[in-house]
């Protein structure tokens, strides 16, 4: 199979849904004559014309709403907002409208709307351009979230969100788009609500999503080096969760770290340890830990920024407090 | 590429049409009244918005434009729903809270759907809507389907920012959106004067070069004539009008509001301006309707309002076991 | 005492914090004219003036960064947002900034900025007016999040909030305006981060905070009519939140249930799940439950909202669930 | 009331005042090309916009308000805080991500913060610092200090709702804030022509009646002029004044930026402007300098800015244990 990077996985299927379907079309601050903050839909505007690849305004709110209001009208739009930081600016759109039409008009309506938006901190951005904000997306009732980890993942969810009729939100953590993995040429989709299980083991589970896979797989080594076998699982969506998948794991290892980029206190790293223990709390041999975030916002130093990020010492120091 | 259909101008409509228009703002008035004495009579709860003063304006608007171009609205909705034809009976039936209300008893007052006749929805935040108009729009103007949209939103709106951006969007991308503005002067009870650096509502407009009139709202045929012209150029592919009605609304924001904010001469110089008034004075004086006629058009709403609430009333509510129904819509 | 409605303990402390302090100025959609759309702020502006009881414009995000501004400036402000819904529009105000102002600048601002708003559904106000979204607040660091049940809590939480330096979201459930409590004629405060125990037990420990204290206390009664003795705590303060007295009443009870409002998926409810399995592990007879809103936007018809709401039998049958 | 100050008119500059204006341009320019040098070398990280080809805004507004006049400012600030005479090498010593910076390494680039010269930060989500400039307003306002609030922001930022939000809120209660718009014509990679259906930016303050003017912002005495009287209007209490400042910035966006939205002559011939050769010609036309001040201006702030360099590469970094401390203020 070929390795492509997650930016590429996404690009080529953006291309392929825009060339199997005259309705989708493309709206985002700068996607089209930049290319896109991340270079996502580079060369895109050439392909397929201002008409199809829409650069808007600087303005959040009137980006998510009209492509509501496009996917009501008949269209298939994507609307990437350019770092999740700035979704903020269109919370009520996607909290109020996207999530609840549906319900509020007795299923008359439906939204069939993927917005993509980066995430993750790492690279110094400070406070007002670090956040993880996911977890909020996940406690919407009528919202999907997809959060990537692989390009395989970018690809297969990505099909997914645009067979989806309701909205879906779609995280790319930027620490992925330059990472590399194996994606087959032909088609493929991933259902929503699957989780992988990336590296198995018997000892405990690291429950990461997204960016934080990576530094679950690196403590995972860790681990190895001091004889535990960890088993490493890949969310990859989580509204829907898979909850069987957690809890087959934890039955197994009887013990769990959640790891997640954003704030600790209130985050959805909570949820995930709630779960475990309503629904295998005989199973565990102690509780669940979580590793997530500092409670601070974001500094730019870069010695701060690595102490308020989770690492794969501290991962692997839970793990072992555990056994 | 659909053919651009038109509405005929206000001095073309023939006797009928005119009649429709007295009989349209009847039916909002009284459906109003019947649903104030159900919420009275607590068959109706949550916040109920009546639309009685306003009239001419859903009735003017909503009789200019096809049968097919998409109206959304705000919570104040009831009389753009009924005006574009949505079954009285289920709209009462909504404002009941029963299953076979327009949105299966799930929106309530401020959240009428009927997407068959292309009412596109009550939205309760205020301005939250303007962005959707804009996507509606745009997914016209690229299916090329020569519909419009019919955005209409209240004065209080229009110091929300998204006002702002959906006005700039519309403009830029030369969206086919009619946006109008119901002025009552009155956001609850914020008298406009007050929180707006410039109070001729459609000058607003002008910051996005879109281009913009005032009318008198109190006036059915003034409503339908400048609705009519902006429609038709809104229909041509040239961007986005703007409209400013000029209203008011004879009851109290919602069920709840007391009043304090305005003055009882004020509410009562609007009063004499009654759009349902004055328009059956012009209509007998210019002998197209009599007496008589307008008794029988009074029993027949007095009968449509009836029926609704029959109907309403004797709707099944929606069983519990239905609450997780339409959070998603069904895989397609 | 006398007993005042919790309306009234608002009025009083808000009345005395305009008169003690000429800094102190109030902002929000129709608090001066109308009085405030909860009749808080009635008569208000006849006894201070225009230039102190400000009605803004319906612009929620200007509303509150004004706020931060005049905090800044030297000002004491109190903004209302009608409720809580409307607070997604002033939602990156509130996160980026009110929040994160002190730490991005190095200590050198600060933001003592009181933000009030009503929560809570139950009156029929259907999809878009009936959120619980305190959670959401309770995860930023940088706020501090109150949550009164009682007038009692109302005024000496108001109190603490118009002295603290930071800002401080002040949450007021619609359903407790009217309801009555003793509040004594002298001045006190509460501090923040103190939860209460409003009924001692020792079957069963249910959480609550602001209406859902409420539930949980009803839950008690129909418990105790089966002969169980259940403790009821009431938060007072979200963040911070008094941790010790949540694991104090755990291990007294062993058992646990946390009521909320707000969505159970990825809800605030969650976190103290997860922080009594953290720090109680060893204490719980079974996993801490959760009673909470369900997963869906707020219906308009009643039965369906009831049904959407926690309920007391839905607590007591979740607590002996335990036993 | 604090007694109103006033800068003095243009043409009551004295020769040290027009020779300070260069001076201050000169310093943004070297420091923003030593930061963008340090960028290349890894001392800076994050996001890190330069100013250059900008600098008469700055230098020009800023020379014409008074010390302890507030300024609040975009993500692009770095020639605003030089200017407001915030110390060098604590601007850069917070590029560096020091202890010593003068957000004491929290914010970075995008954060300059320095309270004690009124200036009141650097903010990073497009427009949302302009609700808080008017509450900086109001706070002046109600405290009676006659002071103003210099707020800047990008041609980007006029399309974001807040914009629309914070000018009707500062006309409606006449708050002493000068909306000081710097249109560079680009707002990341998008020409502001396709996105904004009103291009010149000040007609839009004109929707909530605010005076408004467009200025030379390439020509400095022309900024200093146009601020000088608009400020002198915001703090006679009429309220709020608009002004759009027509400038480029001669490179990217950011650091990261190839560019490839801009055709290479667009740059060019706007370099042809730029303010600094051009104000050094005048005043060298006007003898007021010569080619030897020049030189020895040149070695000042080539000084200035390597000093600055190094304080802030000797500087401390911030110790990991500091994580936690700002989160929250001290109680009081
Ligand atoms: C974003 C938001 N802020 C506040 C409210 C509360 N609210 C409901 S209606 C209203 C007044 C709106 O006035 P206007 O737009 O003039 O419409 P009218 O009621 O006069 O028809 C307000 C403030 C809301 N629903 N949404
Ligand atoms: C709310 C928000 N949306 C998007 C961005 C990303 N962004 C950063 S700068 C910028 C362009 C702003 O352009 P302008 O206001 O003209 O300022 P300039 O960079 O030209 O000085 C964008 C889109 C952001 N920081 N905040
Ligand atoms: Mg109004
Ligand atoms: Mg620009």
């Amino acid at each position: 199979m070929p390795e492509i990077t997650f930016r590429e996985a996404l690009r080529q299927t953006l291309r392929e849904e825009l060339l199997a379907d005259e309705r989708v079309i493309l709206m985002g601050e700068d996607i089209g004559a930049y290319g896109g903050s991340y270079a996502v839909t580079k060369g895109f505007l050439e392909d397929f014309g201002p008409d199809r690849i829409r650069d808007t305004p600087i303005s959040e709110s009137v980006i998510v709403g009209c492509g509501i209001g496009a996917a009501m009208g008949g269209l298939r739009p994507m609307v990437e907002l350019m770092t999740i930081n700035f979704s903020l600016l269109a919370f009520d759109q996607i909290v109020n409208n996207a999530a609840k039409l549906c319900y509020m008009s007795g299923g008359q309506i439906h939204v069939p709307l993927v917005i993509r938006m980066a995430s993750g901190a790492g690279s110094q951005l400070s406070s007002q351009h670090s956040h993880s904000l996911e977890g909020w997306y996940a406690h919407i009732p009528g919202l999907k979230v997809a959060v990537p980890y692989t390009p395989y993942d970018a690809r297969g969810l990505l099909k997914t969100a645009f067979r989806d009729p309701n909205p879906v939100i779609f995280i790319e953590h930027t620490a992925l788009y330059s990472r590399k993995g194996e994606v087959p040429e032909g088609d493929y989709s991933i259902p929503f609500g699957q989780a992988e299980v990336c590296r198995e083991g018997k000892d405990v589970t690291l429950i990461g999503y997204s960016g934080s896979v990576y530094q679950a797989n690196g403590a995972a080594d860790l681990l190895a080096e001091q004889g535990h076998q960890a088993e490493v699982l890949n969310l990859r969506t989580l509204r829907p969760l898979d909850v069987e998948a957690i809890v087959a794991s934890v039955r197994k290892t009887h013990r769990a770290v959640v790891v997640e980029d954003d704030w600790k206190f209130g985050g959805f790293a909570g949820e995930i340890a709630a779960i475990i223990m309503e629904q295998a709390f005989d199973e565990l041999d102690g509780p669940v830990a979580r590793v997530c975030g500092a409670d601070v916002p974001m500094p730019y130093a870069k010695e701060l920024e690595q102490a308020a990020l989770p690492s794969e010492r501290q991962i692997a120091d839970a793990a072992l407090a555990l056994m | 590429m659909t053919q651009l259909a038109e509405k005929p101008t206000v001095k073309d409509l023939d006797k009928g049409q005119l009649i429709d228009l007295l009989r349209q703002m009847m039916l909002i008035r009284r459906f109003e009244e019947k649903a104030a004495e159900m919420y009275a009579r607590q068959r109706i709860a949550g916040f109920l918005h009546l639309y009685i003063g306003e009239e001419a304006v859903a009735a003017g608007a909503i009789a200019a434009i096809n049968h097919d171009d998409y109206i959304i609205s705000h919570y104040r909705e009831h009389g753009h729903a009924l005006a574009r034809g949505v079954d009285p009976g289920r709209v009462m039936a909504e404002l009941f809270g029963r299953e076979t209300g327009v949105s299966g008893g799930r929106g309530g007052s401020m959240h009428l759907f009927d997407v068959e006749r292309f009412f596109m929805g009550g939205y309760a935040i205020v301005a939250g809507h303007l962005p959707i108009a804009c996507g509606l729009a745009l997914a016209n103007q690229r299916l090329g389907n020569g519909r419009i949209v019919l955005c209409i939103f209240g004065d209080g709106a229009v110091n929300e920012g998204e006002f702002h951006e959906a006005l700039n969007l519309a403009a830029v991308w030369k969206l086919p959106v009619l946006f109008l503005c119901e002025n009552n002067f009155y956001g609850m009870g914020t008298d406009i004067r007050r929180v707006s650096s410039v109070i001729e509502v459609y000058k607003r407009a002008r910051a996005y070069a879109i281009p913009a009139e005032q009318v008198n709202g109190m006036n059915v045929l003034e409503m339908y004539e400048a609705t009519q012209r902006a429609a038709r150029r809104v229909r041509s592919g040239q961007g986005p009008v703007f409209l400013e009605a000029i209203t008011f609304r004879f009851r109290g924001h919602s069920m709840a509001d007391p009043e304090s904010y305005r003055r009882k001469e004020e509410v009562q110089e609007w009063r004499e301006l009654d759009p349902i008034v004055t328009f059956r004075q012009k209509l007998e004086q210019d002998g197209v309707i009599d007496e008589a006629t307008f008794q029988a058009l009074q029993a027949e709403v007095e009968e449509v309002v009836n029926e609704a609430t029959r109907f309403a009333e004797e709707s099944p509510k929606p069983p519990p076991e239905a609450l997780y129904r339409h959070v998603y819509e069904e895989e397609s």
